[in-house]
């Protein structure tokens, strides 16, 4: 772990100075956005200072400077993919749910019809789920579930028959409320047995751990520049460059087209077909940004680092409470990732998060936009803790500190 | 730690352990309204009997936080028996005092409007919720379902 | 003009500050994107650095924060446009061109049928005539088009017989290659008169003067935040409550649902059912800061800067050059703001802005996303100028000196 | 001013005002392609009449830019009357010298390959447009259409 050092990463991040209530804040909500770190603040506050200009159709100096940070945006993401197809494969959208709704509403309405099965888990997050009901709604497609098992994996013994008239599988590579890494290869593997396509949600996943689609060998990659210590306002969607050429356009108007005459339109070839307007220019170089720092600390480091501080966690967390804190996720710490969803006996997780709030923690409550996998074990919601490059052992110690308080508070 | 003290008064704390009026009214005759907060789950399910411009009966299920919890069974016992003109008197008051942050969201300037805290009774140990903006929804939920329900009595009639 | 003061607006600029080829920027290209002051880039700094969180759902301080910043630009916006229904009618997107996608991916696919008419204009950009091309083939709806005169102004001799059988008029405010400001009060008045609504694209006219939608009657309203000041990532579709509340989903996600269950989803009501996912939370506060800087100027004196420019610009193209420079717009300034379009004699368009580069001035080159209203004039591109509320009669002079040298390179 | 000048060298404005092989080959028997710039609307048409392994004749019409049209014009008067051997020679040769900044963008460390200036003759007034990545496309049209053509005309055989 040369390049990794948890105290450097923490002075790199402003609001890691930030005090709450009189305590330095313990963040525990990376699952639902991670930190800054300065080099991507500055980054995009410098983007605007010398080189903002609308792309592609300037030739002026910083309109040129502005396109190729954004077409180098593009590249970066792409390497850090290991992107067979290089930047072609990359499109920039506004987030995670907007690149898996880009998938159903193009590839999925232009390829699937009554009758079809789009596989999806009973632990995916909303933005999984619902483009595939309003698919089903447009053209009748069956969308089916991998059950969960009481191991909170994913129950693959029928997978079979579950993979019966299947066209495309479309699972989360981690869930956000169960920590759950699931086996995407082998899923990748059984989808193209049948000849489905296997779409990835990489919301959580990309910044637990190496991401490469080649090894993986997926055809869809969908994750959120905010989640993996980039901005807001920008997601990516990969997709493996022959799928791509084979989806209609989405969103209309200018940088999507080809050609535009009164009656009717030419679609634009590549990635540009699917970026209409003004893209999120600063939110690329900021995402860029982000990947030349988690590219820095090295993803086989964070994950190591995210390992240990989850076997810490849960092995501190089973021995205290005398049992009145439950974990909502598997217990066996392989294949498992930072996301730590807790079910506190006779506290509500709302309560739970304001308690905690008062010793500065961060933690949040609800449903985590994944209903069906919450009724699935009978909750209406978790309280989830979840970690990100810069957390530590300490941030466990005032959780747990704070989590005794809430008990007492309420017991 | 006096804001959360605030928020998590006594005697929002024994409200939540031993809900007032808990329970079902055979429905019909009683009137019944769902509560819903998709955001964190929260639900609650009122029944009314209303009788001569009197609420004569109410009792409510549901689970959620403490706050909304509670605040459902303290305006279970703040209504329960009251004739409409006080219960909508009421409501009134009370989302006054929630409403004091929500509208500094629309327009920052404007001036927070005083509750006189006393026509509220118990209810007024509410009044911490003000201060954590997000859980002013928990603390309304029952009231706009309450709200709701006797709006439907009314345009039944 | 009290508060106006160019020269302080100019020194809040950090990008004017740039030197390019030796020469400090001529920035000539607001009508591709705006440049930002401090003020609007440090805010999302500081929202970076200070309260970044998730929204909606958290509980914790800093997730307040961030809640109440991106619903506190919601209200800034609605103030802003003087919108009925305050922030309830504020939907935020990522641009211009997705905010009218949504317009005709929900409303239009709701409440349109074969037979239905859409009338546009013949000078819309590309985000206002795709998205309802895409409709049409979708379920068959007619798209009209109002003629452009040849004084570069909507031709509205025959807008009866046009908006027969028309359910919806979208049509821009601002022309973004003529410059033309359209009569949108007047139009409303004419669609409501046939029970049509009316959509306007003002991503121009944003920044180039007062928008009250009371006072215009409108019904929609698209524009984007780099166009005004704000920053990339961010656009806001405006809708009157009423309509709103008739409109659909859009994509599908976390937030835009009340209920998700294995077999269907109930959508959330208001705003919240058309932003699925994280939003552009940084952006919003980057867009407040704008609207904040804008409303401190004052739009009635950005008008009448605008103005004045514009007819200082149009006086000294039109007594230079002995006619090789052309000026495709309409040369009466009532109803024009500052977007010109030059058509130079025997010199292509991407040749003038390549030349003028060198001196350090941006203009752009093309066909700006309208190739209907390029096609009207026979023109494959112009190059073109336009302002912002930074800009000055300095930039023309720099402009004419530029010029002359490309007239004469080419000569 | 000097960047400038190298772009539009008086070579490059000698045949945007006085475009070589301008017009049109009957087709059939001559193989017309179409080249498109959407960003900026540039077009050019090629006619291509290959015979024996010859590009015995190319004709071509079109708009746009002065180095759209120049490097069009440049590249017929150096691939017209020549075996195809040197023809694609030519092209890749001609690639090498645009793509010096287009990998750039891929991958930034890779080091820009050399092209032997001498193989081009007239074209290599067209390299200082390498400095000006934008107008890159806008020189690589005409030879992207004359590949499509080239290859068009193999698959028929
Ligand atoms: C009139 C008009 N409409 C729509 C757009 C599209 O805006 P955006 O690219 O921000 O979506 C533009 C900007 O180019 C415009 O000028
Ligand atoms: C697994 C998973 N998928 C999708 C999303 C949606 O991401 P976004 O809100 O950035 O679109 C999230 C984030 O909440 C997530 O955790």
């Amino acid at each position: 772990m040369s390049s990794f050092n948890v105290r450097r990463i923490r002075a790199d991040i402003p609001l890691l100075q930030r005090e709450i209530n009189g305590r330095k804040i313990t963040y525990l909500d990376s699952g639902a956005s991670s930190l800054q770190p300065h080099a991507v603040i500055d980054a995009m506050s410098r983007y605007y200072e010398l080189r903002h200009a609308n792309v592609h159709r300037g030739v002026y100096q910083t309109a040129n400077e502005a396109t190729e940070a954004y077409e180098g945006s593009r590249a970066a993401v792409a390497l850090f993919l290991n992107a067979p197809g290089g930047a072609d494969e990359v499109v920039f959208t506004k987030n995670t749910t907007e690149s898996l709704n880009l998938i159903a509403k193009t590839w999925g309405a232009d390829h699937l019809a009554q009758g079809d099965v789009v596989l999806v888990s009973e632990m995916e997050h909303h933005a999984n789920i619902v483009p595939w009901f309003q698919l089903r709604e447009a053209t009748g497609v069956e969308v089916r579930f991998i059950p969960v098992g009481d191991d909170y994996r994913l129950d693959l013994t029928k997978l079979d028959e579950l993979l019966d008239g299947v066209k495309l599988l479309s699972v989360t590579a981690m869930s956000n409320v169960l920590g759950t890494k699931n086996p995407i290869a082998e899923l990748a593997e059984a989808a193209h047995r049948v000849g489905a396509l296997i779409a990835v949600d990489g919301a959580q996943s990309i910044v637990h751990g190496v991401t490469d689609v080649q090894e993986l060998d997926i055809d869809f990659l969908a994750f959120s520049g905010h989640k993996m210590l980039g901005p807001t306002g920008i997601g990516v969607l990969w997709t493996r460059e022959s799928v791509l050429d084979t989806m209609g356009p989405f969103m209309g108007g200018g940088g999507m087209i080809a050609d535009v005459r009164v009656d009717g339109f030419t679609p634009a070839k590549g990635v540009a077909r699917f970026e209409a307007g003004t893209p999120p220019i600063a939110e690329s170089v900021g995402l860029r940004a982000a990947v030349r720092y988690l590219t820095g600390l090295g993803m086989e480091n964070v994950a190591d680092h995210d390992h240990e501080l989850t076997v810490d966690a849960l092995t501190r967390l089973e021995s205290s409470f005398d049992g009145r804190v439950r974990v909502i996720g598997p217990s066996d710490t392989k294949d498992r990732g930072g996301v730590i969803s807790l079910d506190v006996e006779g506290v509500h997780p709302h309560d739970v998060a304001q308690v905690l709030d008062q010793f500065g923690v961060c933690v949040r409550p609800g449903h985590h936009c994944a209903k069906p996998l919450m009724k699935r074990f009978g909750l209406a919601a978790t309280a989830r803790a979840s970690f990100g490059p810069y957390s530590t052992t300490r941030d466990t110690d005032v959780l747990l500190e704070a989590l005794t308080s809430a008990v007492s508070m309420f017991g | 730690m006096s804001n959360l003290e605030d928020l998590y008064r006594e005697i929002i704390l024994d409200h939540y352990r031993s809900p007032r009026n808990r329970g079902e009214l055979p429905s019909p005759p009683a009137h019944k309204v769902e509560g819903f907060n998709p955001l964190c789950g929260d639900e609650v399910t009122l029944y009314l009997d209303v009788h001569d411009g009197v609420l004569s009966d109410i009792k409510l299920t549901g689970h959620g936080c403490s706050i909304s919890q509670s605040s459902s069974s303290l305006m279970s016992a703040a209504v329960k028996g009251k004739p409409l003109n006080d219960v909508n008197a009421t409501i009134e008051t009370f989302k006054q005092l929630m409403t004091g942050h929500e509208s500094a969201l629309t327009t920052e300037e404007e001036a927070d409007e005083e509750v006189d805290l006393r026509t509220l009774g118990e209810l007024a140990a509410l009044q911490g919720v003000v201060k954590f903006p997000v859980r002013i929804k928990c603390a309304t939920l029952a009231w706009n379902a309450l709200r709701q329900g006797l709006d439907e009595i009314a345009n039944q009639n």
